[in-house]
């Protein structure tokens, strides 16, 4: 993973200058291309490198989850897993994604009205 | 005498330079209130703050005498870093100096300003100006010594745009980015010197003392910073034009002790922080004593062309600063004596001129060197002093100058290098061509001029050519004209002997 | 009942939570009992961040288990020492925005939306809070993205077309923003099976060698996603747009407080949940350096170009948010500490002089710089404290900006980065010449009366910014304990 | 739309829209579902009613106020469920250590505060959608009104 810190600089000038400096025309597309195929590139090796999905020696199969799958219904009396996580385990997620959508509410309504 | 006594006595010498830093700055807003009530009141508490002040740091006298220092941390600002008074023979030299010429630009002031709008401004940024710049000299530390030249630079910038002209305004503006690049060239260096010696006491000895790139980089930013504020080549750009805007006494201050700051900076770096061997092993001294030699003779000769009296004694002043700038690197006892006596000498002469300069203005309105001729008959004492001071610039025996000059030229001997006493000379030289024509023309021209259209112009102009100014202004100019006078007339007067001490005590480590 | 003081920090978000739900029905029903419920949420918010930081320092920093579970299962709120200081900063400046803000928003906003907007206020506070005491990635994640939504609704709240259009940029690059960092964090649990930072700070050394590239894109989109949030240089673009169409009570804490949250959260994930090792084989924190030095260059210059007061104040912001990350990505004691430190005296200054705008708008409907000239006659006590903000902005000893400055200065120099030195000094330098102008034409050069129009400045607006301008001059002749409470929290982070 | 088949089907479908989604609600902790999912079913069923009938009809059932109280309410029930907690001394949206009877898993009324807590989702979410399709209609009636 040598990654010259140089050239990522000159990676990030480079596209800043791309995106928000260059005006529209067909440089600026094949450029944005390449960009953009970098990017892809970067996390297709990402995705490549990802513990195979559902394998059952992942990391994230540790203590959490076991305690979550075995001892959910001991510890919150719902028999359905994913109740007893959003709320209970992480219920103070759940409060603020109830907040999330207030919070669009309250945005969505203030615009309507003040305009 | 007990113990307790002693203690206490400790704890009052303490107090004493808080109380001159602090008085001042709290005065301001008093001040600054007053002057909405009435303007008596404002005038007379601006000059009674200005005397108490200048009889506090008078009170110091016997304790400098014997040689004491003391220092006093205040609080801490940062860790390490206080807000630290301190006092030692060299403080004490310039804050005795400056409150005295403050105390007499401030009774100057009261009739000089009357016709002027803007007083209720002009006073508490005066008296607040004065509190800074004693801040400067009592500073213990760099930080200290920082805040309150900061402090000061920005606060004159008030002074320097009074008259709010555009031509001020410009100046102003000049001298405002050119004082902040200064302050940020010191925050590097005092920075940088916090970084090498982990402290900016000036108490703590040599702070650095092996030279290293960063060293080098805090001297030269030292010099930016301290070099722009005494005029120093090729930062001097801002003082031509800022201080011939300024109201006279205001100028007569920023010429003859403000730029006096900068030069006390530097001592303090060159003593404190660097040491003799340090600068001189790295021969970082070539660069301030080339740039010093530039000075003096630029000042002196860019001086000749000005035909604007007050511009023309701005340009002086840069060459008086070089003096002060290469006596300080000559490293000789008798060199340092020198410099230090040039300080008092100059803050004399430089406030003679440019009070007497401000009458004139204020009395005619006349600011062209060559509508002087004759001015010196009606205006006997102005033009008495402005004389003195202006032969003590030009080393005349037995004035001041002379003095001051005559022992920076032994300095440069001692240390070998007589080249400079041969560039004072040649400045001195240029003094005199730009000076001599102003006191002949004044005593000995412009008869028939006068009679022709001169008078008749002014009159119609409604100003009254005959006569003195009020004796608020006379009065203060002729006691620092006969200052210059006194002080040149023997080599043991107070101003020398405090030189001597203050040189002695930086020679032997300034502890 | 057992209440005390470790129940607070959930009780601060709770509480401002569900004052902003209840905001509505009063608003609706008892008008007149909305303005005192902000006020009184926030006074609440303010005194309990005080109490909490006296007791942290005193018993120490404390953990807080959600629902009672410990951390790896349920979530964790830390409340050390950077918490309750950005807590403290959050509420403390909230609160004097408001309060300027109750006068300046009947002014500007319809009176129908004026209920939703301290509903938002209070969410956009709520969310600050949560983000400061959290310990749990998704947890961040999900205040991160109430602070969104809430901070682009109270740009777009005004009745101006460049306010929807301005809002509508913000929304969108924010919203990229949160879309990185949630993908940040998949990829963080994905490979550790964690999201307390407590934990992933334990269980990435041993994966760094195994997913490498999930590590390295992991940090990628933690600094683009908290990048776009904090207006980090390249990713600025829609910050001088929303910060100038913003009601001035919006600007002032956008510009103060919001953008600080995501620096804040950013020196979280990054100092607190990666091991310090990876940057040795990552540059990331070198590049976050060097565009924070370009954010403070670009900044700097463009504002200097600027007509309008409040999109100068709002390009000075992208400079100065770039403190705050030269501060964190150099590592070093002093240097984070200086940024920490900045966070605080940047929040007071900027909001500061936001509001000072805000009252010159008010009162004038003036926002060129151009017009200004003579101001100072007019408003001297508002123009003055633009004065001291102005001071605090170039670095003048004596006022809050030179202390931070100092400090940031001081922290390059012991990691041998003098450059970075003269960076910081040549941007107080163009500061200087962007920021003294104004003061000057404001003062000075103005003969006889300005023709200006001059409507009564409300004492409450006045009194705010005078507040925030004693602050500024306080902690910059007095910021020896913020100091040491700093010492402290970076001693703790690092 | 004045359709008379759409009118009559919707009146007898919406109930049991209603119904499920009160089901969903209610069983979160026991089947697939729970406040989220059954919320937007409720919601959609009010909306279904509105597009079906018109907007007048809908509010009469609805009202503004009612539906604001609900939008608040749910969530504000969700923080005073966690403050009870708090009140019987232990932390924040805590359950069973709080003293919730957790009752028999699988029974309708078990699982403690996890109930209570999808039911005020449940509000709040069903509220949202509602609320939120009302005001963009409005808002969209009064432009072309003004215009």
């Amino acid at each position: 993973m040598e990654v010259n810190s140089l050239t990522a600089m000159a990676i990030l000038v480079l596209a800043s200058y791309i995106f928000f400096y260059l005006p529209a025309s067909r440089l600026r597309g094949v450029l944005v291309l390449i960009m953009l195929g970098i990017i892809g590139y970067a996390l297709v090796a990402t995705v490549a490198e990802m513990p195979t999905f559902g394998a059952s020696a992942n990391p994230p199969h540790n203590e959490v989850y076991q305690r979550y799958l075995h001892q959910a219904v001991e510890d919150t009396g719902a028999i359905n897993a994913i109740a007893a996580i959003i709320t209970d385990y992480r219920a103070f997620d759940t409060l603020g994604e109830v907040t999330v959508l207030f919070t669009a509410i309250a945005a969505a309504l203030s615009n309507l009205k003040a305009h | 005498m007990w113990e307790g006594d002693e203690l206490l006595g400790m704890y009052w010498q303490a107090i004493i330079p808080l109380w001159v830093v602090l008085f001042p700055i709290f005065m301001t807003p008093a001040i600054f209130i007053l002057s909405k009530r009435s303007e008596k009141l404002r005038d007379g508490l601006s000059v009674l703050t200005a005397v108490i002040t200048f009889f506090s740091v008078a009170s110091l006298y016997p304790f400098v005498m014997e040689g004491k220092t003391i220092e006093y941390t205040l609080f801490q600002i940062l860790p390490e870093l206080g807000v630290t008074v301190r006092i030692d023979i060299l403080s004490f030299c310039l804050a005795i100096l400056s409150s005295f010429v403050w105390m007499m630009a401030t009774i100057y002031s009261l009739d000089y300003m009357k016709p002027e709008h803007g007083k209720n401004r002009y006073y508490p940024v005066l008296i607040f100006t004065l509190g800074a710049t004693l801040g400067i000299f009592f500073a213990g530390d760099f930080f200290t010594l920082y805040v309150f030249f900061e402090l000061m630079s920005l606060v004159s910038y008030v002074l320097v745009i009074h008259e709010e002209t555009p031509t001020a305004l410009k100046a102003g503006y000049k001298y405002l980015i050119m004082t902040i690049i200064g302050g940020l060239a010191l925050f590097f260096a005092i920075i940088a010197t916090f970084e090498l010696a982990g402290s900016v006491s000036l108490s703590k000895g040599v702070l650095v003392s092996k030279p290293s790139t960063l060293a080098f980089f805090a001297f030269v930013c030292y010099l930016i910073g301290f070099g722009m504020k005494a005029g120093m080549f090729p930062l001097h750009v801002w003082l031509p034009e800022a201080h011939p805007v300024a109201p006279s006494p205001a100028s007569a201050l920023l010429s003859g002790i403000m730029l006096k700051t900068g030069a006390y900076g530097m001592l303090r770096v060159l003593f404190y922080v660097f040491n003799i061997e340090v600068v001189q092993s790295a021969r970082w001294d070539l660069l301030v004593a080339v740039l010093a030699v530039i000075t003096i003779l630029l000042g002196s000769a860019v001086a000749l062309t000005q035909f604007d009296l007050k511009r023309r004694l701005a340009y002086s002043s840069i060459g008086q600063m070089g003096y002060v700038l290469l006596g300080m690197i000559l490293f000789t006892e008798q060199g340092l004596v020198g410099d230090i006596f040039h300080i008092f000498s100059h803050a004399f002469m430089k406030s003679t001129l440019f009070l007497a300069a401000g009458a004139i203005i204020w009395k005619t309105g006349l600011r062209n060197i060559n509508d002087l001729a004759g001015i010196g008959r009606k205006m006997p004492f102005t033009m008495g002093a402005f004389t003195i001071a202006a032969l003590a610039m030009i080393g005349i025996p037995p004035l001041n100058g002379f003095l001051s000059k005559w022992t920076l030229s032994l300095g440069a001997l001692e240390a070998g290098l007589p080249i400079y006493v041969v560039i004072l000379l040649i400045s001195s030289l240029l003094n005199g061509l730009y000076y001599l024509p102003i006191i002949i023309a004044a005593f000995f021209g412009g008869e028939e001029q006068e009679h022709a259209h001169g008078e008749a112009q002014h009159v119609e102009a409604g100003i009254n050519l005959r006569g003195e100014a009020t004796a608020k202004m006379v009065i203060p100019m002729v006691i620092l004209g006969l200052g210059c006078f006194f002080l040149g007339l023997f080599p043991s007067n107070i101003a020398y002997e405090l030189s001597l001490k203050a040189a002695v005590f930086l020679f032997r480590g300034g502890m | 009942m057992n209440l005390n003081y470790e129940h607070l920090p959930v009780i601060i978000v709770a509480l401002l939570l569900l004052a902003a739900f209840l905001e509505p029905i009063v608003y609706r029903h008892k008008k007149s009992w909305a303005a005192p419920l902000v006020i009184a949420s926030m006074a609440f918010f303010a005194l309990s961040s005080l109490y909490l930081m006296a007791a942290v320092n005193y018993h120490g920093p404390f953990n807080y288990y959600l629902g009672g579970w410990a951390p790896p299962f349920g979530i964790e709120l830390e409340i050390d020492y950077l918490a309750v200081f950005l807590l403290l900063t959050f509420s403390v400046i909230g609160l004097i925005a408001i309060v300027y803000g109750l006068q300046d928003l009947k002014h500007g906003l319809k009176d129908e939306v004026l209920g939703w907007y301290f509903t938002l206020y209070l969410l956009l506070m709520a969310s600050m809070a949560g983000i400061s005491v959290t310990n749990d990635l998704f947890n961040m994640y999900v205040f991160v993205e109430i602070s969104a939504i809430s901070a682009c609704a109270i740009i777009s709240i005004k009745e101006s077309r460049e306010c929807i259009e301005a809002s509508l940029k913000y929304l969108i690059l924010s919203t990229l923003g949160s879309g990185c960092i949630l993908l940040a964090t998949a990829m963080l649990y994905m490979i550790t099976g964690h999201l307390n930072i407590g934990y992933l700070n334990d269980v990435l050394p041993r994966v760094m060698s195994h997913y490498p590239n999930n590590i390295l894109i992991s940090l990628g989109f933690f600094v683009v996603g908290y990048g776009v949030k904090a207006a980090l240089f390249p990713l600025h673009v829609w910050l001088p747009d929303a910060h100038t169409a913003a009601p001035s009570p919006s600007s002032a804490v956008l510009s103060g407080l919001v953008i600080k949250v995501y620096a804040a959260a950013f020196l979280k994930v990054f100092l607190k949940a990666y091991p310090r090792e990876i940057f040795l084989e990552i540059p990331v924190m070198e590049i976050v350096l060097f565009l924070s030095v370009l954010a403070i260059l670009y900044g700097s210059i463009v504002a200097m170009v600027q007509e309008d007061i409040k999109k100068m104040l709002a390009y000075s912001s992208i400079a100065q948010i770039g403190y705050v990350f030269l501060g964190f990505s150099l590592m070093g004691q002093r240097a984070v500490a200086g940024g920490l430190l900045h966070i605080f005296n940047h929040a007071m200054m900027k909001s500061m002089l936001f509001l000072a705008a805000g009252i010159i708008i008010y009162s004038t409907g003036i926002r060129r710089i151009r017009d200004m000239k003579g101001l100072g006659v007019k408003l001297p006590l508002t123009m003055g404290a633009f004065t001291i903000g102005a001071l605090s902005m170039v670095g003048i000893p004596g006022t809050n900006g030179f202390i931070s400055k100092w400090q940031l200065a001081l922290g390059a120099l012991d990691l041998g980065r003098p450059i970075i030195v003269v960076v910081i000094l040549l941007s107080s330098l163009l500061n200087c010449l962007y920021y003294m102008p104004i003061v000057i034409n404001a003062f000075f050069g103005v003969k006889g009366e300005p023709e200006l129009e001059i409507g009564k400045v409300p004492g409450v607006m006045l009194y705010s910014i005078l507040f925030l301008g004693f602050g500024i001059i306080f902690f910059g002749i007095y910021p020896a304990p913020l100091l040491a409470f700093l010492q402290k929290t970076v001693t703790a982070i690092l | 739309m004045e359709d008379l088949l759409v009118r009559i089907i919707c009146r007898l479908v919406v109930p049991f829209v209603q119904l499920y989604g009160l089901y969903v609600i209610t069983h979160g902790h026991l089947s697939p579902g729970g406040g989220f999912a059954g919320g937007a079913i409720v919601g959609a069923s009010m909306i279904l009613f509105a597009l079906a009938f018109n907007l007048e009809a809908g509010s009469r059932k609805l009202s503004h106020d009612i539906s604001l109280l609900m939008e608040s309410g749910g969530a504000i029930g969700f923080i005073l469920a966690g403050f009870v907690a708090m009140l019987l001394g232990q932390n924040f949206l805590t359950n069973k250590a709080a003293g919730f009877p957790l009752g028999v898993p699988g029974n309708l009324f078990s699982s403690g505060a996890i109930f209570f807590f999808s039911v005020a989702i449940g509000f709040k979410v069903g509220s949202t959608m509602c609320t939120l399709f009302y005001n963009l209609i409005e808002g969209s009636d009064r432009h072309r009104s003004s215009e």
